[in-house]
């Protein structure tokens, strides 16, 4: 008997930041996921499973965290694991997740390790950050005509990860990689840095910061006077809150992400119609980031749980998350697997906000 | 006799479990010196502290003005004019003198009188007007005596309760603080209730005493009596036969514990 | 009440109060030992976790409550074991039970070399002077990429003892029975300095350094033995905790772990030894009691809809908070109350815990 | 030029920590106790602030919102202390820190269940206006802060020194005994320090969102703000403002001139340096016991 | 040689000069008083004695060494200890671990062998709580043994302070008001251990006290200060017919009372 499945009812957990420094993220991821779940077990469920969902808040803390892998493995015995934030969390989970055969699926980090070094049930959302800002600084030069990279990061995993994606990409483009300031997570104040950047001459920047401190950072550059610089995120900056910023402050700030917003295409049936189940859910006018990215974790899992048959084993469903492919229209995105790809979208999106939403500039798959 | 401005009845107290005063009662008449006597740790401490509010009673009751107080925040206890002036000084040692002293006049608002009285008790203590500015913490100990009784003297109590006030003050200024003591009493009908370990002094200028021994009332007498009384001198007042001090190497003990 | 005749100064130099003591401590100790065929896999760790963070927690109880340096960084010395312990067995080739203690003493060196500067800190001032250190080491790890992994982290190889392989999910038992053994020594350690004059000189520095002074008491060096054997234990916990959870990195021993340190023994009830082991279970049970009533709550009103985010933080903050305002003193603190009504009934007052009101002093005046 | 505009927004900034930290040092002052939760009453204060005046929300104009939010706030306070810290009355400070530290969880996530986790801006009519002088740029919101903070610090450093109250509040904070035996009722001054740290702290609030935007997490802010009321001497109002200045110009500068991890680390750095050399703070307000 | 000798020692606290230019000499085996007006400069005196504070000019020597180059802590071992005026007692601990403390520089344990509390240590702590015991038995003090000092009562807490300072052996006692807040009874028995401490266990003691009584049955010598200055010197009786400590402390009527 598989753990975490009976006849009746299968159990997913998450290990989830609900209420620390990245709840923006997963307390909406949650809240959307939820959401799909609900509808789906209201329809019967999955082969005649109801789909439960639990959450452990481990507030961004290790030992929580870990508190709360013990509880979800151990004592709810979940089947999966879905949507769990935090890289190290992630990390240190993974010992006792491949002991016990339990998958972990689009965990709510874009981190390499998610998927490296591979295991069969390590699976991945979308692009990594280091691919997202590959891929972005060469459409930075090309379509931009920028020339001097520099980055500006929290040096966490997150960060140097995005780091090394921008200087790896001016070297592989042949540009010169200028300059780099670090950041402490609760720092507000980028005057000092942005007039170092500055004075080194750099043109683009690539962040990788709270979404709270990449909207002070390009407000102080526009206000320091400086107006010839493009910023530059990956998707952890790739956030509603960034786009509604009152008075186009943060007009012209790109991100690079494995989706797309859904703002232009609310007109899209499907979007319209998620948008407005969310809406009317929660109050809040428009789901952001995480909401999307916990919905298409949900669609997968249930895919993949539809895939896998009546009969569920970890190794019946790792297969059928192997042998899915299908357009995800919410996310606007193909989710595709293989045996040796545990990545299920791989487009990256670069977008750009304009007018106060985000405008898709350019897709590369 | 008319109704005692303080009457205090059957009144119990405890530190948690321990109990330190067992059902005192003590009167105290209006324009009148009482003196508490009592060895170390009989409870007279206890007892102003709960009378002030500081402490609240387990049983018993405080009436003040035939009103009842006991249970009170302190504060509200001094706003009905009774001022207590601690054991072991107390004072604000970050505040400077002055501040301390116009600190005790905080229930008052005529700016002039508390100006007048503030001269009154510089005029008693001069170094305190040397050292006005001064922080408190940095006085001498008998200097922060002066102190906590000059702040007690500024809020122009009806009642005063002074624990100790002669605690580490030379013996010119004791003696000076015992006239003043009798002064307050006399000129402005100011009423006392007074622990003092310096029983001569205390039963020389109170009317009335009370002996308290672990925690309960045991004698209670005019005062002239109780220091005729044979027990008191020898516990009290240390009056013995002569010559026997040299050879005495052991001493009787007044109670057991 | 009972009265305990003590017939030598064994009496009260020995190692329990008295023969009641030596009895349930003992009792408890068994219980402890047989846990393993008492309790399933998931109990066991949480009880493992607890035993972390009972060490972690009698480290900072001997700063704080017998010392009375307030420490809000000490999150930097369990990364110190933490490191250290994993940098002896995968470079040098250790054997944990070299390099736990080793990892230990690099914490009390490390811890020492706090103190020496700031010895004349007090109160906040040394609570927000370590915090700060706490917060720098956390960029401290990253510097030391080379060594420490940075912001990967680094993997905390198996231990192995004479033969047999403890890993937090493969022998959980086993794991167990080695913290606790290790929990039983500290904690004996613990209790010996208390009862010798290194822990009298701790209470004297605590209570007045003037006069502790004036007794030959050597205060920046009493407070920094003090420092080195607090920063130490927390150190052992540190090494104890990276081999629980596996991997770490710089953010596994960030502020909030301090914070949360002092925390569980504020409400375990500080100056007690017993007080940790309180804040400990508070700490490590809690949270999941929340959780199990959570999912009870949600499966009775139709399974998994809508969560709160936040929720268990926020029922966590207020919960600490009726339990401080129910008792400033501490868990154990109520329990020596409760003990004592036990003792003393049926002569008990009703109202004999009400507390007297007290009143605080400056401690603007050193 | 560059240093110019470091030190003008150096300042500004540094006048949002002293804000905070003058909040700190209003309790300090008045109680000896630390309140672990100013950060958080801030952040509070803000989404009280973007609450009100937000389009999505009440929408109701910021000369109102303002002085609503500043009084909301003063009674969050005032009910924080009379209902909660008061029954703690006279126990070990670190009591009163772990109670503020748990008060600070509950008021995050009351924040994130009313307001959500995502960061929201306030739409506050001193954002994103410049006053330009020759090259350096100076935001309205800036010349706000800068000007409210140092009227304020002025403004309660008399009200401690010269008025009766004020002093109240001192001598009840360095003997609670001894302030009781003088008549004054101490819980209740406490009490109305809680509220006018309330009040300050609606101010720094309404001011930081100005600045930028806000989220429930914004509160940690409160930590440099309280290491900056500790380099100025905890208890001393202009050592709130000096310490809050020097943080905030140690950012800018070091971030500029040093760089990379140092710039990151300065702060807590000279934080540490300062308290290794002046063990209490800049301006002291610790003295030496006379025995 | 004298055992304490104060040399021109002047200490001034901002513009206040508390002590100002003051020698005398305590010889080994005697009890010297220090007497004189609140804020005279007697507590001073002894907190320069114990090193709290550095004096302006001037020397104090101990055994004919200078103290000047001793930091605080080390006072207590070369064997001076003291009591305090306004009593600075360790309140959450009992007074048995009060007294211990006061044997901390008779202490030959290390901290490793603490920990391990080894035999040896326990042969120590026994010692030490012998040492303790009879310190405890000399001052009465058995009924008090187990109590926080919290809750003890002002005069026993003075008596602890005592015993405290007893318990480390000194060579040289300083007691700062001894007798202050203690009844008449109270204070004929610090009178009787006092004569004891000097005569039984031959430690010189140097005190200050307002209660003259007590001074003149105890000491030997007595020196009268007044703000910071020397006024008289030489035995109780001389020094209480001094007319200028007559006029400055003592009061007219009342010096032959004292006498
Ligand atoms: N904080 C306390 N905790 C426990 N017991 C206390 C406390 N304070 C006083 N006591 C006890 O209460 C009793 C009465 O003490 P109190 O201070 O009232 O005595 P007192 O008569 O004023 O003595 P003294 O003359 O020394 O000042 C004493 O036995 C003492 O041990
Ligand atoms: N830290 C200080 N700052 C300023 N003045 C001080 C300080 N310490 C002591 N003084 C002053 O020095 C003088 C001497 O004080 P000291 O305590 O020695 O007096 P004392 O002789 O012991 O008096 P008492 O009998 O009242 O205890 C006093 O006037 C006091 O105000
Ligand atoms: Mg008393
Ligand atoms: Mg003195």
């Amino acid at each position: 008997q598989t753990q975490g499945v009976t006849d009746s009812e299968v159990i997913i957990g998450s290990n989830q930041d609900m209420s620390g420094p990245f709840a923006a993220f997963g307390a909406p991821a949650i809240t959307a996921a939820n959401l799909y779940f609900d509808e789906v077990n209201a329809a019967g469920g999955v082969h005649g499973r109801q789909i439960r969902l639990v959450v452990e808040d481990h507030a961004y803390q290790m030992p929580k965290a870990m508190s709360g892998l013990n509880k979800l493995v151990n004592s709810d015995k979940v089947f999966a694991m879905l949507l769990s934030l935090g890289t190290p969390m992630n990390i240190a989970s993974f010992p006792l997740l491949e002991n016990k055969g339990v998958p972990n699926i689009n965990p709510l980090t874009a981190a390499r390790q998610m998927i490296d070094p591979p295991s069969p049930i390590k699976f991945a959302g979308t692009s990594s950050y280091y691919d997202q800002m590959l891929t972005a600084v060469e459409y930075m030069k090309t379509e931009q005509g920028r020339t001097n990279v520099c980055a500006m990061y929290i040096p966490s995993d997150f960060g140097i990860e995005i780091q090394e994606g921008a200087v790896d990409a001016a070297e592989k483009l042949g540009i010169p990689f200028l300059a780099e300031t670090k950041h402490k997570p609760d720092e507000l104040d980028f005057v000092g840095s942005l007039t170092l950047l500055k004075s080194e001459g750099c043109d683009l920047i690539a962040v990788a910061l709270g979404v709270r401190q990449v909207i002070t950072a390009v407000a102080t550059a526009k206000k320091i006077g400086w107006d010839d610089v493009k910023f530059l995120g990956a998707s952890a900056s790739f956030h509603t809150a960034i786009a509604k910023v009152p008075g186009g402050v943060t007009e012209g700030f790109y991100a690079a992400a494995g989706w797309s917003d859904l703002e232009a295409r609310l007109g899209e049936p499907e979007v319209g119609a998620w948008v407005k189940k969310y809406s009317d859910a929660t109050g809040e006018a428009l789901p952001g980031t995480g909401a999307l990215l916990g919905h298409s974790a949900a669609v997968l899992l249930v895919k993949a749980l539809e895939a896998a048959g009546p009969d569920l084993t970890s190794e019946g469903f790792i297969a059928a998350m192997e042998g899915l492919s299908y357009e995800d229209k919410i996310a606007n995105n193909t989710v595709d697997f293989s045996a040796d790809d545990h990545q299920a979208a791989d487009a990256i999106v670069i977008s750009r906000v304009e007018g106060g939403s985000w405008a898709e500039v350019a897709r590369i798959d | 006799m008319s109704e005692p401005i303080l009457r205090v009845d059957n009144l119990e107290s405890y530190y948690g479990p321990v109990m330190a005063i067992r059902g005192v009662s003590v009167e105290v008449h209006e324009g009148q010196i009482v003196t508490v006597l009592g060895a170390n740790g009989a409870g007279k401490t206890t007892l102003l502290k709960t009378i002030s509010g500081i402490m609240d009673p387990e049983k018993g009751t405080i009436h003040l003005e035939g009103e009842s107080i006991q249970g009170m925040e302190p504060d509200q206890i001094v706003r009905r004019g009774v001022i207590h002036v601690p054991e072991g000084r107390e004072v604000f040692p970050l505040l400077s003198v002055e501040e301390n002293l116009l600190m005790g006049a905080y229930t008052r608002n005529d700016k002039a009188g508390v100006r007048n009285d503030l001269e009154m008790v510089y005029g008693y203590f001069p170094i305190l007007k040397d050292k006005a500015r001064q922080a408190a913490g940095t006085l001498s100990g008998g200097q922060q005596q002066m102190l906590a009784i000059g702040r007690g003297l500024l809020a122009k109590p009806k009642v005063m309760l002074l624990d100790e006030p002669s605690l580490g003050l030379s013996p010119l200024l004791v003696k000076e603080i015992f006239t003043i003591i009798k002064r307050l009493n006399t000129e402005q009908g100011v009423t006392m209730m007074l622990v003092e370990q310096n029983a001569k002094v205390a039963l020389d200028t109170a009317h009335h005493g009370y002996v308290m021994e672990i925690g309960r009332i045991v004698m209670n007498d005019k005062a002239p009596v109780l220091a005729a009384s044979k027990d008191i001198q020898e516990f009290y007042l240390g009056v013995q036969e002569a010559g026997e001090r040299t050879q005495k190497r052991w001493k009787k003990r007044k109670t057991w514990r | 009440m009972r009265i305990i005749f003590k017939k030598s100064y064994d009496a009260d130099i020995g190692l329990f109060k008295h023969g009641f003591h030596a009895f349930w401590y003992m009792l408890l100790l068994v219980i402890a030992i047989a846990l393993p065929y008492l309790v399933g896999e998931f109990l066991l760790g949480e009880f493992t976790s607890m035993l972390i963070w009972a060490v972690a927690g009698m480290g900072l109880m001997l700063l704080v409550g017998h010392t009375g340096q307030a420490s809000l960084g000490h999150a930097a010395f369990l990364a110190v074991g933490a490191y250290t312990n994993v940098l002896f067995m995968e470079n040098w080739g250790l054997p944990f039970l070299l390099s736990m203690p080793l990892a230990g003493l690099c914490a009390a060196f490390a811890g020492m070399l706090i103190a020496i500067p700031t010895t004349k800190l007090h109160g906040i001032y040394l609570a927000i002077a370590t915090m700060a250190i706490g917060i720098l080491s956390e960029s401290i790890i990253v510097i030391l990429e080379p060594w420490t992994g940075g912001v990967s982290g680094i993997f905390a190889p198996d231990i192995e003892l004479f033969g047999i392989s403890f890993n937090r999910y493969a022998n959980i038992t086993g794991m167990y029975w080695l913290y606790l053994a290790i929990t039983v020594l500290i904690l004996i350690g613990y209790r010996n300095i208390l009862r010798s004059p290194l822990g009298r000189s701790f209470a004297a520095v605590r209570d007045s350094e003037i006069s502790a002074q004036a007794m030959g008491v050597n205060i920046a060096r009493t407070r920094t033995l003090a420092f080195a054997i607090s920063c130490g234990i927390t150190g052992v916990a540190g090494a104890m905790m990276g081999h629980f959870s596996g991997v770490f990195n710089n953010e596994t021993f960030n502020i909030v772990i301090s914070i949360t340190l002092l925390l569980m023994i504020v409400v375990g009830g500080i100056g007690f030894i017993q007080g940790a082991f309180m804040g400990a279970i508070v700490i490590v049970f809690l949270p999941q009691a929340i959780s199990f009533v959570r999912d009870i709550i949600n499966g009775m009103t139709g399974g998994s809809s809508m969560t709160i985010p936040g929720l268990e933080s926020g029922v966590f903050g207020a919960i600490l908070v009726a339990v401080i305002l129910f008792e400033p003193n501490g868990l154990w603190g109520r329990w020596l109350k409760i003990r004592t009504y036990f003792e003393l009934f049926p002569f008990y007052r009703r109202d004999m815990f009400r507390r007297q009101k007290s009143y605080l002093k400056t401690e603007r005046m050193r | 030029m560059d240093a110019l505009q470091l030190l003008v927004s150096g300042l500004a900034n540094g006048c949002v920590y002293g804000l905070i930290a003058m909040g700190f040092v209003l309790i300090y002052k008045a109680t000896e106790a630390v309140n672990f939760a100013q950060g958080d009453m801030m952040m509070l204060g803000a989404f009280v602030a973007l609450g009100l005046t937000n389009e999505h929300y009440a929408h109701l104009p910021f000369v109102v919102a303002v002085p609503l939010t500043i009084l909301i706030m003063a009674a969050v306070g005032y009910l924080m202390d009379a209902v909660l810290l008061r029954r703690t009355f006279g126990q070990s400070q670190i009591a009163v820190v772990i109670l503020t530290i748990a008060i600070g969880f509950v008021f995050r996530f009351v924040a994130g269940v009313i307001w959500g986790h995502e960061p929201q801006s306030l739409e506050s009519p001193l954002a994103g206006r410049d006053i330009r002088f020759g090259g350096v740029v100076l935001g309205l919101d800036e010349v706000f802060v800068i000007v409210v903070t140092i009227a304020l610090t002025v403004g309660m450093y008399f009200f401690f020194a010269r008025t009766k109250m004020g002093v109240a509040m001192q001598a009840s904070s360095q003997n609670q005994m001894a302030a009781y035996y003088m008549g004054i009722p101490v819980k209740r001054v406490h009490s109305l320090v809680w509220a006018l740290s309330g009040a300050v702290a609606a101010i720094a609030g309404i001011l930081f969102a100005s600045k930028g935007s806000i989220d429930p997490a914004t509160g940690f802010l409160g930590i440099k703000a309280f290491a900056a009321a500790v380099i100025g001497g905890l208890g001393s109002l202009p050592g709130a403002l000096l310490g809050g200045i020097i943080i905030g110009l140690v950012e800018p500068f070091s971030a500029r001139y040093l760089g990379g991890d140092l710039a990151r680390l300065m702060p807590y750095l000279i934080l540490v340096l300062i308290l290794v050399f002046r063990p209490h703070g800049i301006l002291s307000q610790v003295q030496a016991k006379k025995v | 040689m004298s055992l304490l000798e104060l040399e021109n020692v002047t200490l001034k606290f901002g513009g206040v000069t508390a002590v100002d230019d003051v020698s005398f000499a305590v010889e080994e085996g005697e009890v010297f008083a220090l007497v004189g007006p609140n804020g005279a400069g007697k507590s001073t005196i002894f907190n320069l004695i114990s090193r709290i504070y550095d004096p302006f000019a001037g020397d104090i020597r101990f055994q004919g060494q200078s103290l000047l180059d001793r930091q605080p802590y080390e006072i207590a071992g070369l064997g001076i200890a003291r009591t305090f005026q306004n009593i600075e007692l360790f309140e959450q601990a009992s007074v048995l671990q009060n007294l211990l403390v006061g044997r901390h520089k008779h202490r030959k344990s290390n901290p490793v062998g603490e920990m391990f509390f080894t035999p040896f240590v326990r042969r120590e702590e026994k010692r030490h709580r012998k040492a303790v015991e009879e310190v405890i038995d000399f001052l009465d003090l058995q009924p008090y043994r187990e109590k926080f000092i919290a809750g003890l009562p002002y005069g026993v807490r003075k008596v602890v302070e005592m015993g405290r300072a007893l318990a480390i052996e000194p060579k040289l006692l300083l007691l700062d008001e001894p007798a202050s807040g203690l009844s008449v009874e109270e204070t004929q028995d610090v009178a009787f251990w006092i004569e004891d401490i000097k005569k039984l266990m031959g430690i010189t003691v140097l005190m200050v006290e307002h209660d003259m009584s007590l001074v003149s049955a105890v000491s030997d010598r007595v020196m009268a200060l007044a703000d910071g200055r020397m006024l008289a010197i030489g035995t109780p009786e001389e020094v209480q017919r001094d007319p200028k400590v007559i006029e400055a402390y003592i009061g007219s009527d009342d010096a032959e009372d004292a006498a």
